[in-house]
């Protein structure tokens, strides 16, 4: 079973050079730290930054800049600032090359859900929405199964709705899989240690499995 | 040029009143009217419609109208950092209409642009989509929303000048520059207000046509969220 | 009769305190020299700026510095700059109060042509079918006949349209005129020395002639 | 960053082939790509699509390509500054699609922006709306228009970074921006190219994420079409 960081660092081999890039909250933040340094990309913040840079020092902490998750960042040489509709319209016209988000369940026809637990609270969808049909490429960050054993990747999702086949890649703690365009989530990588029958008694969708599977290297 | 320059917070929210509907600029607490915000909680108007796409914390920004109940409905994109809001939520005080991030930022675009609705994919297949006319458009589908306007925009901007040029800083810009279009009356604070000939034609965000009132803010906390630093 | 000069003279008083202004290519670009210095307006250009100030002298001529109608133009203090989106944001969405433009012709129902005419050349229509859409107030400057007397004052227009339903007010060399909501140009001011008849001879649509016509006075 | 830098117009343009559709930003002679269209004089590429809001005179600006008979079809708002343009339009060898100015600034953006169509009242009522759906909002009519995109922009600006950002001066700004985001490879040229770190991000106009090259014009005329100057 991978660490949040392990997983992370499986996504940013999936970065390629040249690539306009926007990270959600969480596990996908943590992918910007594994980015190989030869590869020249650029992160998108959606409230309005293109060249997303390290956190700040101390000193340098500034109210007037921070990421999509509120937390305070800084700039790079080469940066552009804009304002919200800007920023969904670079998202909305497929100037973003891949989107990097988390998920509550995906499904076997690449179906996401990730903003809304019934009866529990209503966050919202933020820019996830926008995000997910917008995109050309969409790889998801998430734990295979809930705390409580539950697989996550389904045959179809139970909760609300994000998006409808807009995944295509899926990095959890145990496997790296894509959502074959004809139903069914392709196994194409184990977690190390992890064997293909554990991975398919915990996918609930549809599991294609071809062949040897490799276990996974990282970025 | 058309002077716009107020005195205070307190004379720019003068006439609004309770039922109204208003926009307000920020993404968190970057960027919002916090002067604005000031002289509304003193007035304690009631069921007020706001367009925000957070509705703050429970103790700052917007979270201080819902703590004194002033709020009967937000449209917002992502509400998730507010005990009090998810409280009146749960228990039918407070009305919400979730918007799609991009979909709002382009709702309130459309609604200061004249364009009375477009077609946008974010949210085909989901909730969102439901009561709305979907249309291929290429091979993809694609929702109807229309565009957004409000009784008053309280916009927060860096600089501005006494005809209502604004420029903003950093990520603090976010929502302002398009709900300064979208006010049928927008209010404007600024850190700095600066005499006509100050700001660059060409560095201008939003030009003064958007502006009816304009006010430089007694003064400016900017509190930040989620304070991340790095060490060395 | 009006010199061109003397329409666009009548014109600057329908000019208010406060208001944003797009003034047209040829009569009216000359109201900007008659506007009361006393009322504050800002004029705008629909290539993008907004203070549209005198022309410049010959030293300070720049070539990124230009008007709709592609004349060298300078700045004020308080001016700005924007893009062509954002110029017609401005008109469409309601924000320029007032619109000022030439016409061939002109309906009794507040119709109007002035862009085209068919066998001859197509220059096109430019910004005008956008502006009269959108403008609050539009009054429109223009000859009473053309140059071989016949009426542009009509039931009907006969060229293709610019806009329907759309002209206030309509000064010409004869007269000042309102569009009658039920249909037909009521008859506000005669130019200094025309008669009531003569303009109801010239004026091929329902002319509406309430009591005394005074005669116009200019800004 | 991402870097865009390429040697001069000759290899910004050399994949730009018979048939293509492009973007050309500029209104009149003010802001329009000198050095992409010489370079493309030089390659006398034919049957040119060309979207840009006029068509140059006769002697400058796309008007050269006039000359040299490269354009299949032109849409623009105002075509009227050119006797060959007239020659070719009245003998079938040039097609025409004229757009109400508003209407072709923001359909450009909407195809930059992924809006597939949007509802504008500019043309209601003319022969524009012909086979276009009409609707009604709040009691005024509108038309569906449509996103345009293209598969060259062709834009110019003042000074542009490495990375693509740029900065537009003065009324030389016009459709440049808007074209920026709406073609598939987006070519910028600018007066002065510069160092990533040399703009201020909060003043770049059209950040670099839309821009696929870039090159600093080797000279540029910027030819005036309507000189008006006072005297005294």
């Amino acid at each position: 079973m991978l660490t949040k960081e392990q997983i992370a660092r499986r996504i940013a081999k999936e970065v390629e050079h040249g690539q306009y890039i926007n990270l959600g909250i969480g596990i996908p933040t943590l992918v910007a730290n594994y980015i190989p340094a030869h590869l020249d990309v650029v992160l998108q913040s959606e409230n309005g930054l293109l060249g997303i840079g390290p956190f700040p020092k101390e000193a340098d902490v500034d109210p007037d800049l921070i990421n999509a998750g509120k937390q305070t960042i800084t700039m790079l040489p080469g940066s552009a600032i804009f304002d919200s509709a800007q920023s969904f319209a670079m998202i909305r016209g497929g100037h973003v090359h891949l989107t990097i988000l988390g998920a509550m369940e995906v499904s076997e026809h690449g179906d996401i859900a990730n903003w809304k637990v019934p009866g529990k609270m209503v966050k919202g969808m933020g820019g996830a929405m926008d995000l997910v049909a917008s995109a050309k490429h969409i790889v998801v960050a998430m734990q295979h199964c809930s705390k409580d054993g539950q697989s996550k990747l389904l045959p179809t999702c139970s909760l609300p709705l994000t998006g409808i086949r807009c995944v295509k890649k899926i990095v959890t703690d145990l496997a790296v899989l894509e959502i074959d365009p004809a139903g069914g989530f392709v196994l194409l990588e184990r977690a190390p240690g992890v064997s293909v029958d554990e991975i398919n008694a915990k996918t609930a969708g549809k599991l294609i499995v071809n062949g040897e599977i490799p276990e996974m290297t990282f970025a | 040029m058309i002077l716009k320059t107020v005195k205070n917070a307190e004379d720019a929210v003068s006439d609004i009143s309770n039922g109204a509907m208003l926009m307000m600029g920020g993404f968190g607490l970057s960027g919002i009217p916090e002067n604005c915000i000031a002289a509304l909680l003193k007035k304690e108007v009631q069921d007020l419609t706001i367009v925000s796409n957070n509705a703050g914390v429970d103790d700052f920004g917007i979270g201080l109208f819902l703590q004194k109940r002033m709020v009967k409905k937000m449209i917002s994109s992502y509400v998730g950092e507010n005990d009090e809001f998810e409280r009146q939520l749960l228990s039918g005080e407070l009305e919400v209409e979730l918007v799609p991030q991009g979909t709002l930022a382009e709702r309130i675009r459309a609604g200061g642009a004249g364009i009375p609705a477009f077609f946008t994919p974010a949210g085909v297949g989901t909730e969102v989509a439901m009561g709305k006319e979907i249309r291929e458009f290429n091979g993809k589908l694609y929702l109807l929303e229309t565009g957004l306007t409000a009784d008053f925009a309280l916009v927060k901007a860096w600089k501005g000048d006494t005809a209502g040029n604004l420029i903003f800083k950093g990520t603090a810009r976010n929502f302002n520059p398009m709900m300064a279009t979208a006010g049928k009356i927008t209010i404007a604070e600024v850190e700095e207000l600066v005499p006509l000939g100050s700001l660059d034609p060409n560095e201008i965000h939003t030009p003064g046509i958007y502006v009816q009132r304009i006010f430089q803010g007694e003064k400016y906390e900017k509190r930040i969220e989620q304070r991340t630093v790095t060490t060395g």
